[in-house]
């Protein structure tokens, strides 16, 4: 079986190296092709390793020493198990369709082979972070995708938005990872072991406060990467990269990796149920903001961005609730709909040429029919209705937050629910419904390339079945390590009545949407001007504050440092010392008048001091004597 | 009244004093070296004072060689005296600025 | 008594002597007073027991050292008045007086008392003389004669510097070659005093 | 041969640059690479026959030169400097392979061989007097190198690097000398080697003074906030060679001798002197970052970046344990690659440009785009990324000062955050956005000779990043001694405590049976 853990883990790597050979030269399909054969092989492989863990094995290997000092020890080691099986899964056919994917959609870029070298070295990150044995192999990969996705973010580098919002992305996932980094420290000094199965075979032995202390710091980290409040502005920014990358990276895997950490590291969790219930809330809360924010805001890929934030939130509420194995669950399945959505924007913004208002499109259902048909069902399954995967993963965290007894968190993911329906719906309608407002512009929409549907389709088939025909099977593999916690409502009333009125509740707000947006785009000033309309539209004006409160001083203090502090104070202070020195010979040069005369008088003067001193020593020298005496 | 090597150093002092006073105060050079042979006598009798006192040779014999040194001195730097009056025809310090820094 | 008179008479005759020296502004009177100051001194060494540098005082410096400052000073001119410029007059006494009073200080309030030991203990079989010629040819002898040596660098150095020329006798030129000798040397100087 | 290779080591490229003199100009050149490369070689070849698993000293050599008060040319070495003196050969190779220069190259190129002995004496003496020579005489081809190459403040820049750097190490000169003088008191027998005054258990009032001294004249060297202020001006007006050695060599000197001098002769001052230095240190860090983010010239921002870096190191050092120290000499060896590494690239683009202001450049990545991206693994390995060579020894520096205190390593850590910031935005501005300036729309890409000096340096950020083993375990075992003799030696409770003792292991480690 190492044999395929390898294949898994290094295909990508070699595909990365192989098309990096052909960065700088001329683009050629060769390299796009190459990098998807070679992720399609790390797919087989992970699906032959999926095979062998449902039949209840798994696969650690230690590949080779790392960093070995004093009592430190860390290898390279990997680990196949449930949770990483799962999570390969997920990153595999993600990238392997994203990768085909963009061998259409980049097909005009200059920068080609360059894209496949970086977004197979993103997939190769990512397999070390699921894949990893220990925490600090895990932080490879952690910043191994940060860098990646500071690569693909910034991929079009001549624009300055771009390499902006990679730098934000990276800096601000920097500031979590130390957070991190101080969790890993602490594991480190209390255990003095890194490795996963020491340090959760020994956590319970730990005090209270360290393991509270432990989990927070770990999930600081997870909530930079997973971009939750309030580091989560660079993830709407970092649609600045290709619509491919946002699918990949920013939909499906990399800001998932948060959500893994936590449930990788449940039996830490497990320990400290106030931080769980912190971290359900922080979820739920994100969920609702982020919801709020996709409501009004003008930009495809920004609403599919806060859609992504949002659900990240319900992941993190299932998380922090305990019920680890459903986080996971919706983890996968959001993956698919949200990779699938997001490629569908791709084509409806290769057809708009690189137009992002939807309020600029309208009625793209009859020039892109499958485009179309692909991001309805993706939404269908976003809002979660029966029978598609949402409904299966995200109304099964709605249940463990009842089940759980935390109904101000069901409340608001009930609410949320339906914000999501609205927004997604409210997308569908302006791009597809409704009047052709991009004739004005001059634009004639084309479908996409046949070979780029045919690349989505698994996620679309995905989409609708992943719910209905992985649950029992996934939750028979996952619960071998995550706590098997079955959340059922033993009232069948109370069970249908929810399930029912969440499902009436979710298609209300889908038909509002349809009823506002499919026909003519009234737009109404009065609410546009109105304040939290405006509050939401400018992102509760975050960035404007980050901007203000962080960046610009920051600027100014740097200056400040180097102009006055540095050059002013402590350089100055040296020159001073220097000047001193040299000021008193300039002055006392006159001393040296070649005039034998008053040489004279100022030998005179210092026999004068030199006695004064001898006659002042030897007294003091006395003083001290007598009294010793 | 018994002399001590006191009075005789405190006449040393005194004598060196003096001398310090005409090394600063003279501009003319030939009584700069009076001056300093001043100084050096003033020594000389403390030297003989301590070898005195102390009863040790020691003191006589510096006191010997500080005459000898003396001597020498005065050759010296008289023959250089005479030189710089043949340049510049005067002996005057003010004017011996040459070694200005 | 007898002593502390001589002393006393002695010390009171120097000092006065040797401020005539300091003070004067004639350089005839300068030396005298010095000359007469330098005997006086002898007279402390004789106090003191120490005839042959007493001797030597005399020989030495009234002998020598005056007679050479006397051959120096035919070359200058000086009957005339020394005329120096003086800044801060007040200041010389004041720094001379005060390095005295701390040097009496010092002496007066002697402040290491540990007894040194005598190196080479005075003799008092023998006469002064004999005794530090005992000294002066064992214990003293590399210093005795670097100081010859000395005394003779000093020596010819004194006559080079002052007798450049030595291969010219005036006595055998005619006097148009001194003239001109003269006019030359005068000419260089003239030049070296333009830089 | 074998046991006299240290002396060869430091004498060969000495007794080659004097016999240099007679080489023709044209051929300086030549001759120099194949110095540079026999003595790198020679480096190679003591690595191999070097023994990993001794703690101890190897290769010593002893010769006296001043018995009577017991001075002697005493050389040899461990894990701690084998690592720097192959560096050390290493740079000198690559920065002569890669030299543009085009004025006087011939003295150039001596002066680098005389550089080059100096710094392997300073690495591998064993006898104060010898350390402190070889010291000293380090300042002086720098001196030469930053004055006749340099910029237009070079006399300046030269004047002020010579004097600083003097005027601490005439302290650390006295300290010798106390230290020398209080073995004397201590043994009745003067001494300056190093291993005998290991042997020595200081008072812990003296030990407090002459850790000052030493301290001063190592600090001035690293630098230390607010010993830094040579640094800016010896790089800016340094010519391209000159900063590379500087940075990747002479600044490890300071910490170098941290490890060599302050820790195990004064254990009780080094902890007493903890948390002040480590507070220095994390100033170090983050007001380095700041000021390097403020600047407008792209080698003091690589300048900047040195000094926040080295504050890594230093906190790494005073950590006490064997994580941090082992830590703190592979960030040595790291900071020296990239920072070297980082140099010669800004080098590379001066050449073209005749400018180093970040506003004259940018878009640079689409005009050179090989450039951009070998610059872009080596910032990234500046940034500390894992698998890249700096990582290693920034974690297991952070990881061993955070044993000593959680909330000094909080802030410290910060570094990571700081230096991204600094060196992305520098990045940006270089390297990204239009290229807007009509002189670097021609601009050529690497070409062979600046390849030659560049790919090595990527490929050990990067080999060492992915596998530190080979250069770890030696540094872990030699580290390991020091660690030891500091606890064996500590006298107060204080340092006791923060000392750990390995000879009775299993204490902490209780789930020793993992690995």
């Amino acid at each position: 079986m190492e044999i395929y853990l390898y294949t898994a883990l290094f295909s990508p790597l070699v595909g990365s190296l192989i098309t990096a050979l052909f960065g700088a030269s001329r683009k050629t399909y060769f390299t796009g092709i190459l990098a998807s054969g070679l992720l399609f092989a790390s797919f087989v492989s992970s699906l032959i390793l999926l095979t062998y863990v449902m039949a209840g094995h798994t696969v650690h290997v230690e590949m080779m020493t790392w960093i070995a000092t004093g009592d430190l020890y860390i290898p390279f080691g990997f680990v196949v198990d449930q949770v990483s099986v799962t999570m390969m899964m997920v990153v595999t056919t993600v990238s392997t369709v994203v990768h085909i994917y963009s061998i259409g959609y980049m097909s005009h870029d200059k920068g080609f082979n360059r894209f496949f070298s970086y977004l197979s070295a993103f997939v190769f990150s990512m397999m070390v972070l699921v894949m990893s044995d220990n925490f600090l192999g895990l932080f490879i990969g952690w910043e191994g995708v940060g860098l990646c996705s500071w690569l693909l973010i910034g991929f079009w580098y001549h624009k300055e938005s771009a390499t902006w919002a990679a730098n934000e992305a990276f800096i601000m996932n920097r500031i979590a990872d130390l957070a991190m980094l101080i969790g890993i420290f602490m594991i480190y000094w209390n255990l003095g072991s890194l490795q996963y199965d020491v340090v959760f075979a020994h956590i319970s032995s730990l005090p209270m406060p360290i393991i509270t202390w432990i989990g927070i710091f770990l999930f600081i980290g997870a909530m930079g990467k997973s971009a939750q409040f309030p580091l989560h502005t660079w993830l709407a920014d970092a649609m600045e990269g290709p619509t491919p990358v946002s699918a990949l990276i920013h939909a499906a895997t990399m800001v998932t990796a948060g959500v893994y950490l936590v449930v990788r590291a449940n039996p830490i969790y497990s320990e400290i149920p106030d931080v769980g219930n912190a971290i359900a809330s922080l979820g739920a809360f994100v969920a609702m903001f982020a919801a709020t924010m996709a409501l009004v805001n003008r930009d495809m890929k920004r609403i599919i961005a806060y859609s992504t934030l949002s659900q990240l939130g319900y992941m993190f509420v299932a998380a922090g609730l305990g019920a680890y194995w459903v986080a996971l669950f919706h983890l996968m399945a959001h993956a698919f709909f949200k990779a699938l959505l997001f490629l569908g924007a791709g084509n409806v913004m290769h057809a708009m040429h690189d137009e992002l208002d939807p309020f600029k499109m309208g009625g793209l259902k009859t020039s892109m029919k499958w485009t179309w048909i692909l991001m309805t069902l993706a939404s269908v399954a976003l809002a979660g209705i029966y029978p598609l995967a949402g409904f299966f993963s995200k109304d099964l965290i709605l249940e463990v937050a009842f089940v759980e007894q935390h109904y101000i968190l069901y409340t608001v993911l009930l609410l949320t629910a339906g914000m999501t329906a609205f927004y997604s719906f409210r997308l569908v309608a302006l791009i597809f419904h409704g009047d052709k407002r991009h004739l004005e512009h001059g634009i004639h929409p084309h479908e996409a390339y046949t070979f780029m549907l045919y690349a989505m389709a698994p996620l679309a088939i995905l989409a609708v079945i992943a719910g209905m025909v992985f649950k029992t099977p996934y939750y028979q593999m996952v619960t071998q390590l995550l706590p098997a916690v079955q959340y059922h409502i033993h009232n069948h009333t109370t069970f249908w009545i929810m399930t029912i009125g969440t499902q009436l509740f979710v298609i209300l707000a889908i038909a509002y949407a349809y009823k506002k947006y499919a026909k003519a785009v009234k737009v109404d000033k009065k609410v546009e001007s109105g304040f939290f309309y405006q509050l939401l539209y400018n992102q509760y004006y975050i960035p404007k504050i980050y901007d203000e409160v962080f960046s610009k001083p920051y600027l100014q203090l740097s200056k400040l440092a180097w102009k006055q502090i540095d050059l002013r104070i402590v350089d100055a202070t040296v020159d001073g010392i220097a000047n001193i020195i040299y000021q008193t010979g300039e002055k006392t040069h006159t001393m040296q008048d070649g005039n034998l005369s008053s040489m004279l008088r100022w030998m005179v003067i210092g026999v004068v001091v030199l006695l004064v001193l001898a006659v002042a020593f030897t007294a003091g020298y006395n003083a001290v004597n007598l009294r010793a005496m | 009244m018994e002399l001590t090597l006191n009075h005789y150093l405190v006449l040393s002092a005194v004598l060196f004093a003096i001398g310090l006073i005409g090394v600063m105060r003279r501009k003319n050079l030939l009584m700069l070296f009076f001056a300093t042979e001043i100084l050096l006598n003033a020594v000389n009798v403390g030297m003989a004072a301590i070898s005195h006192y102390r009863g040790d040779y020691t003191g006589q014999m510096f006191a010997f060689f500080i005459i000898a040194i003396a001597a020498s001195e005065v050759a010296v730097g008289l023959g250089l005296l005479i030189v710089w009056y043949k340049r510049t025809g005067k002996i005057d310090l003010d004017q011996m600025t040459s070694m200005r820094g | 008594m007898f002593e502390a008179v001589a002393f006393y008479l002695f010390a009171a005759l120097t000092i006065v002597m040797f401020t005539i020296t300091v003070m004067t502004s004639q350089a005839l009177y300068a030396l005298t007073a010095m000359a007469a100051g330098m005997i006086f001194i002898s007279a402390f060494f004789f106090i003191l027991g120490a005839d042959f540098l007493g001797a030597i005082q005399i020989i030495v410096y009234t002998g020598a050292v005056m007679a050479l400052y006397a051959f120096g000073m035919m070359f200058f001119d000086t009957t005339r008045n020394v005329i120096e410029k003086r800044n801060n007059p007040r200041f010389v006494v004041i720094l001379g007086g005060l390095a005295a009073v701390l040097v009496v200080l010092i002496v007066l309030a002697p402040i290491v008392t540990t007894d040194l030991n005598a190196h080479y203990p005075i003799d008092t079989s023998v006469g002064n003389s004999q005794a530090i010629g005992m000294v002066l040819f064992t214990k003293y002898l590399v210093p005795f004669e670097v100081a010859a040596v000395m005394l003779l660098v000093a020596m010819i150095a004194g006559i080079v510097l002052a007798g450049k020329k030595m291969d010219k006798s005036l006595t055998l030129m005619a006097d148009e070659e001194i003239a001109l000798m003269h006019a030359l040397s005068h000419d260089t100087t003239e030049e070296k005093g333009g830089h | 041969m074998q046991e006299h290779i240290l002396s060869i080591l430091i004498f060969f490229p000495a007794l080659a640059a004097m016999l240099g003199f007679v080489v023709h100009k044209d051929s300086a050149k030549a001759y120099g690479i194949t110095v540079a490369g026999i003595e790198f070689f020679l480096s190679l070849w003591l690595w191999h026959i070097y023994d990993p698993m001794t703690s101890g000293m190897q290769f010593m050599e002893m010769a006296p030169l001043v018995s009577a008060f017991g001075i002697n040319y005493m050389v040899g070495i461990d894990g701690i400097s084998l690592f720097i003196i192959i560096l050390s050969a290493f740079f000198t190779l690559i920065g002569i392979l890669s030299l543009t220069e085009t004025r006087r190259v011939k003295d150039l190129i001596l002066t680098l061989l005389f550089l080059e002995m100096t710094m392997i004496g300073v690495f591998s003496a064993l006898d104060a007097i010898v350390f402190y020579v070889f010291w000293e005489l380090s300042l002086v081809p720098m001196l030469y190198i930053i004055g006749a190459w340099g910029g237009p403040l070079r006399i300046y820049a030269s004047v002020k690097f010579f004097l600083y750097t003097f005027t601490g190490s005439l302290v650390m000169l006295v300290g010798m000398l106390f230290m020398a003088y209080f073995y004397y008191q201590a043994t009745g027998q003067w001494s300056f080697s190093l291993l005998e005054w290991y042997r020595l258990i200081l008072p812990v009032n003296y030990q407090m003074w002459l850790f000052a001294a030493f301290f001063l004249g190592f600090a001035i060297k690293v630098p230390m906030f607010p010993f830094h202020t040579w640094l800016p001006y010896a790089h800016g007006q340094a010519p391209t060679i000159g900063s590379v050695i500087l940075a990747a060599i002479l600044l490890k000197m300071g910490t170098y001798a941290f490890v060599r001098f302050s820790l195990p002769l004064f254990p009780d001052a080094t902890v007493a002197f903890m948390f002040p230095i480590a507070i220095l240190a994390i100033i170090m860090i983050i007001y380095g970052a700041m000021v390097a983010y403020a600047q407008e010239d792209i080698k003091q921002v690589v300048a900047y970046s040195s000094i926040s870096h080295m504050g890594v190191i230093i906190l790494g050092t005073f950590a006490l344990n064997v994580e941090g120290i082992s830590g703190s000499v592979f960030l040595m060896i790291a900071h020296g690659v990239v920072s070297g590494a980082l140099f010669l690239l800004v080098g590379v683009i001066y050449d073209r440009r005749h400018t180093k202001l970040m506003s004259e450049f940018g878009g640079l990545a689409s005009v050179m785009p090989r450039y951009a991206t070998i610059f872009g693994i080596m910032m990234m390995a500046s940034v500390g990324l894992p698998l890249t060579i700096n990582f290693v020894g920034e974690f297991l520096s952070l990881l061993g000062f955070y044993k000593q205190s959680h909330s000094y390593t909080l802030v410290a850590g910060t570094a990571i955050i700081v230096g991204a910031i600094y060196m992305l935005s520098a990045y940006k501005k270089a390297f990204f956005g239009p290229v807007t300036k009509e002189e670097n729309k021609h601009l050529k890409d690497l070409n062979k000779t600046e390849l030659y000096g560049l790919v090595p340096l990527v490929v050990i950020a990067i080999w060492l990043g992915v596998y530190p083993k080979p250069v770890l375990e030696p540094i872990n075992n030699s580290v390991e001694a020091i660690v030891q003799l500091m606890h064996d030696k500590a006298q107060t409770p204080e340092a006791q405590k923060r000392i750990p003792n390995l000879a009775k292991t299993g204490t902490m480690n209780s789930v020793q049976e993992a690995h």
